[in-house]
């Protein structure tokens, strides 16, 4: 039982922190939002430049290979400045599709382009019903005379716009039941359309709307998928806990601050005994939520599917709630300042608010539970 | 005790009903029914319609143009218009400002500005709170000093509520710096086109540039525009607070946004099936049905019994409270209908009846704005910390 | 639309307050409770004396017919002193009973006797599966050769013990369908078993199991009696929430009282802003109540069925909340002497647990409230 | 970072469990299993069989009797002892006076009193609050005046847990009455037969007579009983809470009513269908199982994290506040569980295994009973609002 992070990954937590003091200042993330691509490809270099974006890649492909517990002591590290570059759609959940289902084509052709920065991946494969289920896909590849034909939708792909490659499920029906493949398709392929937008959170992302998109066999990487894709989703759930946890310690933090600041009826208004019970309040769903982004990070590492099933679900519903209560307060204790858009507190809200709705809501996710009980 | 309207009060509420189908526009409707916020122009054309109408302001006395209506008439007439997705009023000419010039103002004063706040031709707004003074108004700094006939304006009014498209602005300044924190302080009315006068819109969560930062910098104001006596505004802003709160719970926007809750619940599957059937969905709708059920009968409860009242009472505050948790909490309800479709963001266009343009389901596209706008409502107006505060008060000390 | 009551509905207010000042003072139901009985046969007395027990009675009986408003009344002060006489059981719900659907004998026999508090009826529906609800009964009543016989078992019967008559309903499988019987049943008849016991609110209840009991047929009260009890039970749920709302506002007050009294840290309790707070909440929590508790009533009087179903389940979801929160409240703001048996808060942190409890709790009317959406 | 137990860890908790299977009585584990509180004798027969093993103070050194187990493997044992039924060890001598001892007593006292814990032969209790001062404990008023080789004590003890059957007491009294509120106190052991001590038990919610009142009249205790110097007993009294705090959480009893809501929620019908398959309640179990999970990982980091801490953190409140709200939180859903059965009530029998007499259902005869009494758990031992202020002054002072 070891609640501490390895001299190594204390070494990547520094490195993160580096790249965000040097990166993004006090307001990085807001300039970013306003510009066109929404995220900076120069800070995305600099990813690369520090190695933060080999944390997945194989040793064999001349990565770090840091696991789910690197990859949360650098989420939680890009959350607390609410770093907005693709870390989490690339150099998480794509980096692993492909180093776990790729061909050694395929790993070879993308891995080290995407550690090196020059590409960014993002999987497409949710649907908009619900949770991160590997299985939960109603796109439909049909074999054709040697390629594959694809024809569904994927909602909200975080980062799809400044992708180069997407990977995108579908359901194959095959004599021995549907399975979930995946296929890499190239973002300007025919047949490939992406309507983009501006997040909650003030990333981007996109709707795709695959028809009759027509890919070579070689496009298919792997075979039944289910398993791995489920390995996958569940490290990009990790990670998004991290992100989270760290966006919530941030906020905390600016919540005591400006509350020892700010002077009401002569006093500061922390001196204001509810106000301090709120605030213990929200370190407690912290401390929750950080106890169980660990716990998911480690599961991970280590669990066998069902029990990590049941304790990723446990941690996004403490840390979904967390988002909410803590994110809420935060607002309501920076009173006028917490509802203008200008400061802060404002970026922070959106962000919790986002990752509350991301890889299955909280109500989903006490759903799921439910029925392991 | 009965708690069914009247006979009398049906008939008024049939006669409601009557004139929103017919004058009510549609494009307005259709907006406000979807969940969306109204627009500026919303606004004024509605109050030129019920001015047109002779209900500019149906809770004034007859003598100044209102129908003088009782309470739960009042009651309906709001729940009526907010239910068939009629626009807001704007509160600070006929519930703020208006009560306090038939109370305090003088004839001049009144013969001017009454008629002019029923026809919605002067667009009033609130100066009270100040960068180091929200809820504790009685620190407010921005100074008048007396210039032969003029008061001269200094300082700074932060949190005022669409302020950028005022005339008008009914404003506490502190006329004598060396009394107690609340002496010292008059009621002005100021013409927001008085040279001087600079506003900084601010974007609340949801981007709308919804609130204000006001500048003053040696505005002259004609002494003849303050209300009642120097160095007692404070006596007015007290007696304005508790006017406000008459429709404080906001029950019938409530209702319109449960019955919106109900048709999206309805409409938008996840995991194949509509919310509305999931069991713990609708037992959280089902909740909060009650509960504005509950906010409902409180609030009726509350104005009958206003007039036999003999002491202070909390019921404003708790009808402040509650009010907005339920329609924060409806918010929230509804922003979970959609699950991962509340990602997608676009700010609201201003103008009716358009949403804003983003893929997915339309009934999709105002709902995460409109729960980003919401968070306002336990803050503004005395945050619910200060209503608590209140309430303890009354509860304790009687 | 109007909320006061009318000057005969205050006298009658007056009436019990006279009654229970002079019968309970400090610690009455506390007393009551360590005796055999469990209520003062004295205090009965008195109820009748005072013309209570007549509440309910038709006029033509020579009753007061108060109604539903009137009851309201003088259950919200027998409430605010947890009277533990059995009112609402005999002088609400059975006599209603027996006025609604009684023979002209059955109500000749049984009417002036209840007015007079000479004997006590209650109402034995309850068979343990959730709501009030008139269809919701096992217990079968079968035709045998000019008599019933009826087989089952009650739950939870209160002041069965004191009863003098049972009044109990029953299925009766008709070729158009089961239908809802009563039957006016001799606690000592053959068939019937008592099993007595003391309840959380320190009241006395009996289960009731019925074995072949044999009945005449003139035992049968009324035929299709499903649309009269239903209303007799809406009637019964409604005075069950004036006691709880009369419970309620007292403790509120005992603990206002309490907390400005009690010196901690140098100072009254109440001087802190979160127990302020909490009161506050507390409060809000004790005036929804009371505006559902009025709808209730308001609903006995002229709902139609279904509008009345879905009031009164909203009116015991809104009491039965403030029960939980007031009554835990109260608890743990009144500290040690809050979780001591001995000290007035127990009394009625108990009374309000054992209201959540009784004719269908919190979560079923919200699951039926739900179903009517 | 691994957050599963290590091998050697998982040895140790299937020893402990070998263990329980072959000594924890099966008469005391039915109890415990369902739902109904350890008796007197359960607790003094259940530490004389761990003593006999060897595992009298499993967290104690080595040279004073214990194993010197680390803290995870405290935890595990404890939360093995707990799901399996077993009754708690007594906290006041093992887990409060037993560490102050160590260091703080003399030798004499330790060679006395530290074997009598461990052995069960002494039942401490604690001698903290007073009538006047339940929270804040710096404005106790009990006396003690020095008279030769003794000291004299005179005053009150309130909100005493289970002294009734109580050896001996640990007490704080105050021995300098001009000093300042937290400075002269003084930290005594009182053997409880001594002359002029009466003890009056008071029942809790529940019927049980959990906690007492005692009052000294002219009680003599030698001055050898004193612990450390005179006048700084407030010290060891923070040492002593800071102690109590190990297994504030109570996980393990936790998840011992965890395991019972589950099995009387899948035995109990309402409306035809076990309680558990009512998707509502289910998911109530499901939000307050995640909850749970949430508390032992955070109950494992904390005192993991321990010995590396710097400075004081507000963990041990954090770990009480939830502990509490999550354990009662679980006494309401099996409240809730039996609907209608929760209404019939009796006192608890002091002893094993027997259940309360009441018709209906055995699973439902101690619920209501286990409800009312874990109302305490929010309150005694520093309420839940000590603990938030704690937590905020930590936070905001850091």
């Amino acid at each position: 039982m070891d609640f501490s992070f390895s001299d190594e990954q204390g070494m990547l937590m520094d490195a993160a922190r580096r790249l965000v003091t040097d990166q993004y200042g006090r307001d990085g993330a807001r300039q970013r939002a306003a510009t066109a691509d929404g995220y900076s490809r120069a800070t995305w270099s600099e990813f690369a430049r520090l190695g933060l974006l080999a944390l997945n890649v194989p040793e064999e492909h001349g990565g770090l290979d840091a696991g789910p517990i690197g990859t949360l002591a650098v989420c939680f590290v890009l959350g607390e400045a609410l770093v907005v570059e693709p870390f989490l759609s690339s150099a998480v959940l794509a980096t692993l599709a492909i180093a776990r289902l790729g061909s050694p084509e395929q790993r070879l052709q993308w891995l080290p382009r995407l550690a090196a920065g020059e590409a960014i991946a993002v999987l497409a494969h949710e649907e908009g019903d619900g949770g991160p289920v590997a299985t939960a896909v109603r796109t439909v590849a049909v074999a054709d005379g040697g390629e594959w034909v694809l024809d569904g939708c994927k909602s909200v792909v975080y980062h799809a716009p400044a992708a180069d490659l997407l990977l995108v499920t579908a359901r194959i029906d095959a004599p021995t039941g549907a399975q979930t493949a995946l296929f890499a398709v190239p973002p300007d392929a025919a047949g490939v359309a992406l309507q983009p937008y501006v997040t909650v959170d003030g990333q981007r992302a996109a709707d795709i709307s695959l028809h009759q998109l027509r890919l070579p066999s070689s496009a298919r990487m792997g075979a039944e998928v289910g398993a791995d894709l489920q390995a996958v989703l569940d490290q990009g759930l990790a990670a998004l806990c991290a992100e989270t946890l760290g966006a919530l310690e941030r906020l905390m933090r600016m919540t005591l601050d400006y509350t020892r600041e700010r002077v009401q009826f002569g006093v500061p208004i922390a001196r204001f005994q509810a106000l301090q019970h709120r605030m213990a309040e929200m370190a407690t769903h912290l401390e929750f939520a950080r106890s169980m982004t660990y716990l998911a990070a480690s599961q991970c590492v280590a669990g066998e599917p069902a029990g990590r099933a049941a304790a990723l679900s446990a941690a996004k519903v403490i840390v979904g709630q967390a988002a909410r209560f803590v994110g809420q307060q935060a607002v309501q204790l920076h009173g006028g300042m917490g509802v203008a858009d200008e400061y802060g507190v404002s970026h922070y809200f959106k962000r919790l608010l986002a990752a509350e709705c991301r890889f299955g809501a909280t109500a989903w996710h006490l759903t799921r539970y439910a029925g392991t009980l | 005790m009965d708690l069914n309207y009247s006979a009398a009060d049906l008939q008024w509420r049939d006669e409601v009903r009557r004139f929103l189908d017919a004058s009510l526009p549609a494009d307005t409707r259709g907006r406000l029914l979807e969940g969306l916020p109204a627009g500026v122009e919303d606004i004024r054309r509605w109050q030129r319609t019920l001015y047109a109408h002779g209900w500019g302001a149906v809770a004034w006395p007859e003598r100044f143009g209102g129908l003088g209506l009782s309470k739960v008439r009042q009651h309906l007439f709001e729940l009526e218009c907010a239910t068939a997705g009629a626009p807001p009023q704007l509160p600070f000419g006929l519930k703020m400002l208006g009560p306090v010039l038939m109370q305090f103002g003088n004839p001049t004063q009144q013969q001017y500005f009454l008629p002019r706040i029923l026809s919605g031709e002067h667009w009033w707004c609130q100066g009270y709170s100040e960068p180091g003074a929200g809820s504790d108004l009685a620190s407010l700094k921005t100074r008048a000093v007396l210039d032969g006939e003029h008061y001269v304006v200094n300082g700074q009014k932060a949190w005022n509520t669409l302020g950028q498209h005022a005339d008008w602005m009914f404003c506490l300044v502190r006329t004598d710096a060396a009394a107690k924190p609340q002496r010292g302080i008059s009621f002005l009315l100021i013409d927001m086109r008085s040279p001087g006068i600079s506003v900084r819109p601010t974007k609340l969560l949801d981007g709308t540039p919804e609130v204000n930062e006001i500048w003053f910098e040696n505005v002259r104001v004609p002494v003849a525009q303050r209300v009642g006596e120097e160095n007692q505004g404070w006596t007015y802003a007290k007696f304005l607070l508790e006017h406000e709160r008459t429709s404080i719970a906001g029950v019938g926007v409530a209702r319109r946004a449960m019955a919106h809750l109900r048709r999206v619940a309805a409409v938008h599957s996840q995991g194949g099936r509509a919310m509305i059937e999931d069991p713990l969905f609708r037992a959280r709708v089902a909740q909060l049905d009650i509960e504005l059920t509950a906010l409902e009968i409180t609030n009726l409860r509350m104005i009958s019994q206003e007039a036999s009242k003999t002491a202070p009472t909390p019921d404003a505050s708790i009808l402040k409270i509650r009010g907005s948790q339920i329609q924060q909490a409806i918010s929230e309800l509804l922003l979970e209908t959609i699950g991962i479709r509340a990602l997608p963001f676009a700010e609201l266009p201003a103008q009716a009846p358009a949403s804003p343009a983003l893929p997915g389901p339309v009934h999709a596209a105002g709902l995460t704005a409109n729960y980003l706008n919401l968070r306002k409502l336990s803050i503004f107006g005395g945050s619910n910390e200060i209503q608590k505060n209140i309430i303890a008060h009354m509860l304790l000390d009687s």
